[in-house]
């Protein structure tokens, strides 16, 4: 009974938590390509506690939408993370576990991040969240296919269900390939990694998710900070979990949650070394490049789906 | 009296309608309007003496007031009064116009108008005859651009088809030939005074410059 | 759920509420004609009447749709043949007549305050009769049962509008524009008053009941031109499409509160027939309907939402999206015709009632926008977009609406748009999982669409909503701009807090369209694919299920928590101190924030090849020889009107060029004249003889 | 037995007619025609009820049934509103010297003049309409059109010259054909009964015997002749030229009394055509020329600049459509005769709203008129109201007739009907675009806004009230009456 307790606690806390682990991997990961040291991959924890205890400035241009968008954005954060299968293939927190109650909750994110870049006035906020909505337009696209091939794989658009049923079967193995190479794409897409967006850089003219947060200081960036990374790890949880479902504890046993657990870890590291090493052999694409980037990702999933029958 | 003589009446009223396309003076054609009204008075004469019945008799003489004595009167005097010697000419020029005349005539003696032709099948021939002179005076509206030819096309007009109705038996009571008798009079009097209006303010008779009325 | 008791009083009640309500709107209106002499007694008469008549069209449509069975009455008898005011108001009628009374309602209440500033300008006893006379136009198409009085209805609903487009006459462009809607909506109804007679030759009756009992006589051919008839006269009202350009025109055009009932609910007036023509009166139809519907549906949702992104100004904006939200129903409604046509009732009525929940939805947040829209506009002044900014800090009650409001049409989760999008996702899903193969092609063509006009609409209400409210005021319009008045307020808030109620209770009333959905024949005996487990909304066998009640309870907590953890534990002794935003060492003029145009930029070069748009940069300089200091720097962004360019410009100059071929008839020459007649004589007297 | 009425009305009329002929006091000349035109409406509803009640009445030289009782009334109606109408507007045009007369005395024998020919004008209606013999009936339309020659070009205009004489000469050539058509429907006739009185009711009763061939073509002149009165497509060239001439109060009469008149001898030939060659070869006619007069209207109103010619083509396209009404039969006629009521009455509350327009603009050009909501507002309002019930509109009855008329054809004649449909909507583009541009917009500069003559609205008023009645309550006597003319033609 108390083992129910404590997967419901570790669904929900496990996507925070472990967050920016990911990320301080996946730097470590591009420091060491790039032969120097590079700070630990616990590195990102200390950021964000110093974040948390400085004092912050905010523009007196700023309207309420600029203070509670940090909220808003790493609440949304969190119940996705907590709807969506991690390791427990059963435990359906939030019940809605639905593919596009998850994508939508995700917009409402994207939508306040966009209108907080806006809200201080400044040149950079604007046009960050110019390109922030061009990129989240195109890539929904690709977002719902992907996802609704491998639903329609396993007959039904929950997730949960969708992570229930074990490996692909034979039938299927081209349009999962595809589905799963859609989803990668929108995934570097919305997580504003390489080819869409540098996650390091503070160069005006490219930057995308950077240039919204520029304004913020103190706790508030700490949890945009924080919720960006926790949105990595939701996609990082969405490709593996959909596209890989082994591994994932079927039924409240100690044993089998521990396993699965292990699994996560596991795929997940695997996931952030694809990222590191994609980061560190491409250049970031131009701008208007990128729609067609995305459009292929989704002719791959409209592909996909007319191959399942 | 013989259907000859009323054939040779029925070409002169023919002849004149022929004549009214070419002339170019405005008395000529008064003129020719006059005979016409004379060879019709001599028609409803010569039928009275066949059926006898002196209201035809009373018709005539009205007619022969109103037709040949009234309207060419006005004319001329009208004429006389704006020395309007010369009418307007024609559209079509005069070769063109005869060709037209003689399809005309040909469609109104065809086969085709038989059931109207031979309502009364003895004179068939001087039905087609009216008929075609009926067509003529259409035309002759037409074709001419004088206000003046106009009024006299409308009256030939109006003179063919009391021919017709002569030859097809369509006599009429006495009351009906008065009141029809009335209206063409009162329609010569508006005639002439919108004529002389017409000369009043265009300074011409010809129809053509009356063109400001339009979409 | 309770179920009323259907007795005869009951009946008897609703017809009296029904009759009761019709009698307030025409007392409204024509009261406040008679009391145009003062503005202020006219204005109230209208708005309370109009309010009266809404809240008993809202009791009686709760009560019929509640309880469910039929009530047809006919009032007066006429001595027309075929004409009588005869009214069959089922299930489906009582839904709309729901919708109409609800945003009447508002609206009526958001109008008390907003016409005070036409008090001098116009005469508000004129605006007070149209206006009621348009929303009683409006509830008797909706509950008409021949088609006699349904024409009478929807002309005088079409010319009271017209004549509310065209209120603010001073302007040009609005009377140009209620002309263009005018014409639009009059090609409509010959459309429809041809499939009418096309009807009534093969069944002998305008009546709805008796050509649904006849329409077997209905040969196939028929159907498909009735089919395509309809579609053009509905769709001109709906504004599908191709027959669209009026709607960006018009709906502006209007005082505020009439374009959020045009945009709401008047548009819908031709989802209704279209829904009493094809799953009514001529039922059994071919598939190649549905398909067809679906196509319509998603070029609509697609190129609407790609127009709206071009606008800069809020009202066109928000008409754009209305074709946007057309579209999306008309795809509920294309998947609930196709799964009929193949047999699957049951898939048929889960589209079915997304078609309805949309059409509802959309009524609420369309019109919340609009007002809000409106009450800026008072303010400012002024429709340009790139005029506003800051708002905020002047309004910020409407500016709460009218987040609410976007977020409802960006179909963000807790709001009641997302439910709707989110049901008819799962029709077309349904259609891509179980049809064949170009069936499957056709479905996933219209899911693809909606997938993208979701992400589109978002973008472009980040735009709308980041350029009219906040960052610094871009022109001196706003900084005049107050808070609008009490009643504007209420009428947005109670709008507001129906979005987040009916997407909270969504299950609810899922459950309760697909009563209305049952209540017609076509569906009676179709197993409901949607149903209601707890909390939860599950479709088919576990297909797929949210529940949104349980996901806002959450949202809330995590919410709280967070809030509370960051700003009361960690630090809680943090200085906030307010400072000017970062602007590299440069003087931060209003010219640095970024304007509607430029947000939408980058999306209108990606969709270039569908949007065609002409960008033009002028630069002035300060003299004429340097040229490194320019004074002034303007780009303009302009779409160009394909429909316009291609089709109906020239239409419009073919039918001038034969007109005016045909006018030189009248050359004023009196012997061509003759000659006609001549000729008209010979002719015939030749074609009568001739055999 | 109406005999007394309808005599009492001539009287009434043609003593009007001699009193403005002898007297030189205007205000005599305008009460005198005043009464009459009363005498005239109360008698004709007097008539009208007896007709419903006790049938027909043939007797000697009158003869009035339900087509002849309706007409009358219409007639009545528009005759009575058209002089108190004409009384207002043409003192205000005397006070504004648009009649282009110099000198008072001269002035005022103009007006004398014109009253003179409005009672024998309309006294010519009622004898063409209420007379038993075609010939007669003739007469007296050609009588008509003498009357009104002289009304045409009354503004003395070289342009209303012209018009007048364009109305003559083309309508002289129409009635001369008609008499050739009436003259050839005798031929067996006067083997019966020698020189007797050729009535209608004879023409019907012996129609049988008539030669088919003979009758048709006699049915063609008669429809090119009085069709050219009516104004049916290819004749119609003389109306829109007349109407814009005429004084507004003559081009109402012209199109709400003297169309129904000439269009009811049609009908009354077509009734003994259908019943010797059978209703096929009539119904062709008038679908083909109702057709054509449509499609012309619609097409030349697109492109018109004066809004006066603008309502004559309105008032051919709706004698087409009443052509069209005619030939699909059934429910068809019900429809076309109440559509020729509301007709007759809305294009008369239209012609005196842009006689009204006439008078506070001095132009008939739809260009120089603009902003006349802000100058004339009611007249604007009419003027409105008025397209939107001459086009069509719900509340008004036009809409109900012209479906009627549509669903009669729809089961013969679907291509035509939707070509009618497509036509009537191009008119209606047309028309709204004239109209819109009129009545909204910003008013020229020198034209001031000034207070309406009330008479110059009550009129107008009075009619489109009456037309908005007739379109939901039709009185009882008037149902009977248009049923029997159902049956009857």
């Amino acid at each position: 009974m108390e083992i129910d307790i404590i997967v419901w606690i570790l669904q929900i806390i496990l996507v925070p938590v472990t967050a920016p682990l990911c990320v301080g991997i996946i730097r470590k990961i591009k420091a060491k390509l790039q032969n120097r040291r590079g700070a630990g991959i616990f590195q990102p924890y200390r950021d964000l506690w110093k974040l948390f205890h400085k004092d912050e400035v905010i523009s007196k241009d700023a309207s309420w939408i600029f203070r509670c968008a940090p909220y808003i954005v790493f609440t949304v954060t969190i119940v996705v993370g907590a709807s969506i299968p991690l390791f427990a293939s059963y435990s359906d927190v939030t019940g809605s576990g639905n593919l596009l109650v998850i994508i939508y909750t995700l917009a409402i994110g994207t939508f306040f991040l966009a209108l907080a870049g806006i809200d201080i006035g400044g040149a950079f906020g604007g046009f960050g969240s110019s390109r922030e909505m061009t990129m989240a337009a195109l890539a929904e696209g690709g977002f719902i296919f992907s996802l609704l091939t491998v639903g329609i794989i396993s007959g039904s658009t929950d997730l949960f269900a969708i992570s229930q049923n074990g490996l692909i079967q034979q039938g299927y193995l081209l349009p999962s390939t595809l589905a799963f190479l859609g989803l990668c794409i929108v995934l570097l897409a919305e997580t504003a990694r390489f080819p869409f967006d540098n996650p390091a850089t503070h160069l005006e003219l490219t930057m995308i998710h950077e240039a919204m947060i520029l304004e913020y200081s103190g706790k508030k960036l700490a949890l945009m900070e924080w919720a960006s990374a926790n949105k990595l790890l939701i996609f990082i949880a969405l490709a593996s979990n959909l596209f890989f479902p082994f591994g994932l504890a079927q039924h409240a046993d100690s044993g089998a949650v521990l396993v699965a657990l292990a699994v996560f870890a596991v795929k997940t590291i695997i996931f952030c070394l694809v990222i590191a090493l994609l980061e560190s052999f491409i250049a970031k694409f131009r701008f208007f490049r990128l729609p067609d980037l995305l459009m292929i990702a989704f002719i791959f999933n409209v592909v996909a789906i007319i191959l399942i029958h | 009296m013989s259907t000859l003589f009323l054939q040779f009446l029925l070409q002169i009223i023919f002849l004149t309608i022929v004549f009214l396309h070419i002339t170019k003076k405005n008395l000529d054609a008064i003129f020719a309007y006059g005979i016409q009204s004379l060879a019709i008075l001599i028609l409803l004469i010569n039928s009275f003496f066949e059926t006898g019945d002196i209201s035809l008799l009373f018709i005539a003489l009205l007619v022969c007031i109103v037709k040949v004595i009234l309207a060419p009167g006005f004319f001329a005097q009208l004429i006389k009064k704006n020395e309007l010697i010369f009418s307007a000419s024609t559209y079509l020029n005069m070769p063109l116009t005869l060709v037209v005349l003689a399809t005309l005539t040909a469609m109104a003696h065809s086969y085709r108008f038989s059931p109207i032709t031979n309502i009364i099948p003895a004179n068939e021939t001087l039905l087609s005859l009216a008929l075609s002179t009926m067509f003529l005076s259409l035309f002759l509206i037409v074709n001419r651009k004088g206000a003046l030819s106009q009024i006299i096309g409308i009256l030939s007009l109006e003179n063919s088809i009391v021919a017709f109705a002569i030859f097809a038996g369509l006599e009429q009571s006495l009351g009906l030939q008065i009141g029809i008798l009335f209206d063409i009079s009162i329609w010569l009097i508006i005639a002439t005074v919108f004529i002389s209006m017409i000369y009043k303010q265009f300074g011409s008779l010809d129809v053509t410059d009356m063109k400001k009325l339009k979409e | 759920m309770f179920v009323l008791y259907r007795s005869m009083i009951d009946v008897i009640i609703s017809q009296i509420i029904f009759i009761a309500s019709l009698l307030c709107f025409t007392v409204g209106g024509i009261g406040a004609l008679l009391l145009r002499k003062n503005d202020a007694i006219a204005n109230i008469w209208s708005n309370f009447f109009a309010i009266l008549a809404s809240l008993f069209g809202l009791s009686f449509a709760a009560l019929a749709v509640m309880s469910g069975g039929d009530t047809s009455f006919s009032i007066g008898a006429f001595s027309l043949p075929f004409f009588s005011l005869s009214f069959h108001i089922d299930q489906l009628s009582a839904f709309f007549i729901f919708i109409i009374s609800l945003i009447s309602l508002f609206c009526s209440v958001y109008a008390i305050g907003y016409v005070k500033h036409f008090y001098k300008k116009y005469d508000i006893g004129v605006l007070g009769f149209f206006y009621n006379m348009f929303i009683l136009g409006m509830l008797l198409v909706a509950s008409s049962s021949n088609w006699l009085f349904f024409l009478v209805a929807w002309e005088i609903m079409s010319i009271a509008s017209y004549f509310l487009v065209i209120y603010d006459r001073h302007d040009q462009n609005n009377v140009r524009a209620g002309f263009l809607y005018l014409i639009m909506t009059h090609v409509g109804t010959a459309f429809i008053i041809l499939a009418a007679l096309l009807l009534y030759k093969f069944t002998g009756s305008f009546d709805f009941a008796s050509i649904q009992s006849a329409s077997l006589l209905i040969p196939a051919p028929i159907k498909n031109i009735i089919f395509i008839f309809a579609i053009i006269g509905f769709g001109t009202k709906s504004g599908i499409i191709p027959f669209h350009i009026w709607l960006p025109d018009a709906h502006p055009a209007a005082p505020s509160h009439v374009s959020a009932l045009m945009s709401g609910v008047m548009i819908k007036t031709g989802i209704y027939m279209m829904i009493r023509i094809f799953l009514y009166m001529i039922w059994p139809v071919p598939v190649w309907w549905g398909l067809a519907l679906l196509v319509l549906g998603s070029v609509s949702s697609l190129l609407g939402v790609l127009y709206a992104l071009t606008e800069h100004d809020i009202k066109r904006l928000l008409a754009y999206h209305s074709i946007e939200n057309i579209g999306i129903i008309l795809l509920g409604l294309g998947s609930a015709l196709t799964f009929l046509s193949l047999g699957m009732p049951s898939l048929a009525l889960l589209g079915f009632t997304a078609a309805l929940f949309h059409t509802l939805n959309h009524a609420i947040f369309k019109s919340l926008l609009f007002l809000g829209a409106g009450s800026v506009i008072s303010q400012t002044h002024t429709r340009n977009m790139e005029e506003y900014g800051g708002l905020i800090k002047y309004m910020p009650y409407t500016a709460l609406f009218f987040l609410i409001g976007s977020m409802a049409i960006s179909a963000l989760p807790p709001f009641n748009g997302f439910f709707s999008e989110w049901l008819t996702f799962q029709s077309l899903f349904a259609g891509i999982t179980l049809l064949s193969f170009y069936e499957k092609w056709i479905f996933i063509l219209a899911s693809g669409s909606l997938a993208f006009t979701g992400g589109l609409a978002l973008a472009c209400f980040v735009k709308a909503f980041g350029a009219t409210f906040l960052a610094r005021p871009r022109s001196s319009h706003v900084s005049h701009a107050k808070e609008s008045s009490l009643s504007l307020r209420i009428g947005m808030a109670s709008l507001a807090l129906l979005c987040l109620l009916l997407g909270i209770g969504s299950g609810v009333m899922t459950v309760v369209l697909e009563g209305v959905g049952k209540n017609m024949a076509v569906f009676k005996n179709a197993a409901s694919v949607v149903s209601l487990s707890g909390q939860h909304i599950v479709v088919g066998k576990n297909f797929a299920s949210v529940s949104l009640p349980l996901l806002a309870l959450f949202f809330m907590v995590t919410g709280g928590l967070v809030i509370y953890i960051t700003k009361f534990i960690i630090n809680k002794h943090q200085k906030v101190e307010n400072n000017i935003t970062w602007d590299c060492g440069t003087d931060l003029t209003e010219r640095m924030e970024i304007t509607a145009t430029g947000f939408s930029r980058s999306i209108i070069l990606i969709f270039r090849g569908i949007l065609r748009p002409s960008i033009q940069h002028d630069i002035q300089y300060h003299d004429a020889q340097s040229r490194y200091l320019p004074k002034s720097r303007t780009v303009i962004l302009k779409v160009h009107d394909v429909y316009r360019y291609y089709f109906y410009q020239p239409l419009h100059l073919a039918v001038n060029a034969v007109s005016s071929r045909v006018k030189n008839i009248q050359s004023g020459n009196t012997n061509a004249y003759i000659l006609y007649i001549f000729i008209a004589l010979i002719i015939t007297l030749l074609s009568v003889l001739w055999k | 037995m109406y005999q007394t009425e309808l005599l009492f009305i001539l009287i009434s009329l043609f003593a009007a007619a001699l009193l403005c002929f002898l007297s030189r006091n205007r205000r005599l000349i305008e009460v005198s025609s005043l009464v009459a035109s009363g005498i005239a409406l109360m008698e004709s509803v007097a008539i009208s009820l007896q007709v419903a009640h006790f049938g027909a009445n043939v007797s000697g030289f009158f003869s009035t049934d339900a087509l002849e009782a309706v007409i009358m009334l219409i007639i009545a109606v528009v005759g009575f509103t058209s002089t108190v109408y004409s009384i207002e507007y043409l003192r205000r045009e005397t006070s504004k010297n648009i009649i282009g007369l110099s000198g008072v005395s001269h002035l005022r024998s103009r007006v004398r003049e014109y009253f003179i020919l409005l009672n024998l004008f309309m006294a010519m209606m009622f004898l063409a309409i209420t007379v038993s013999s075609p010939i007669f009936a003739w007469i007296f339309i050609e009588a008509t059109t003498l009357s009104t020659a002289f009304l045409i070009s009354f503004y003395n205009k070289p342009s209303s010259i012209e018009g007048a004489w364009k109305y003559l000469i083309i309508n002289s050539i129409g009635i001369l054909l008609a008499f050739f058509g009436t003259l050839l429907f005798f031929p067996a006739m006067n083997s019966g009964i020698g020189n007797g009185l050729i009535t209608w009711h004879l023409l019907a009763t012996s129609a049988a015997n008539l030669d088919p061939l003979v009758i048709k073509v006699a049915f063609i002149f008669i429809f090119i002749g009085y069709g050219t009165k009516v104004g049916f497509a290819p004749m119609h060239t003389w109306k829109p030229d007349a109407y814009s001439r005429a004084p507004a109060p003559i081009g109402a009469l012209f199109s709400g009394a003297l169309l129904p008149v000439a269009f009811a001898v049609i009908l009354k030939f077509k009734m003994i055509t259908d019943a010797t060659v059978g209703s096929l070869f009539s119904q062709n006619l008038f679908i083909i020329f109702g057709l054509l007069s449509v499609a012309i209207a619609a097409a030349i109103i697109f492109v018109s600049r004066n809004y006066k010619r603008l309502l004559a083509y309105s008032s051919i396209e709706n004698a087409g459509i009443m052509a069209l009404g005619f030939a699909f039969g059934g429910l068809g006629i019900f429809a076309a005769m109440l559509h020729m009521v509301y007709h007759s009455f809305i294009k008369s509350a239209l012609f005196f709203s842009s006689g009204n327009l006439l008078l506070a603009y001095h132009s008939a050009k739809i260009a120089s008129v603009r902003g006349v909501i802000n100058i004339i507002p009611v007249t604007a309002v009419l003027f409105l109201t008025g397209f939107f019930a001459i086009t069509g509109a719900p509340p008004f009855g036009i809409f109900f007739t012209k479906i009627f008329i549509l669903s009669a054809g729809i089961k013969e004649h679907p291509f035509i009907v939707a070509t009618v449909v497509l036509l009537a909507t191009i008119l209606f583009i047309g028309f709204l675009k004239h109209a819109s541009a009129m009545v909204f917009g910003q008013p020229p500069a020198d034209i001031v806004k000034e207070k309406e003559g009330l008479w110059l609205i009550i009129p107008p008023i009075a009619l489109m009230a009456l037309a908005l009645l007739l379109s939901f309550y039709i009185p009882p006597f008037l149902y009977t009456l248009l049923n029997k003319i159902a049956l009857h033609y």
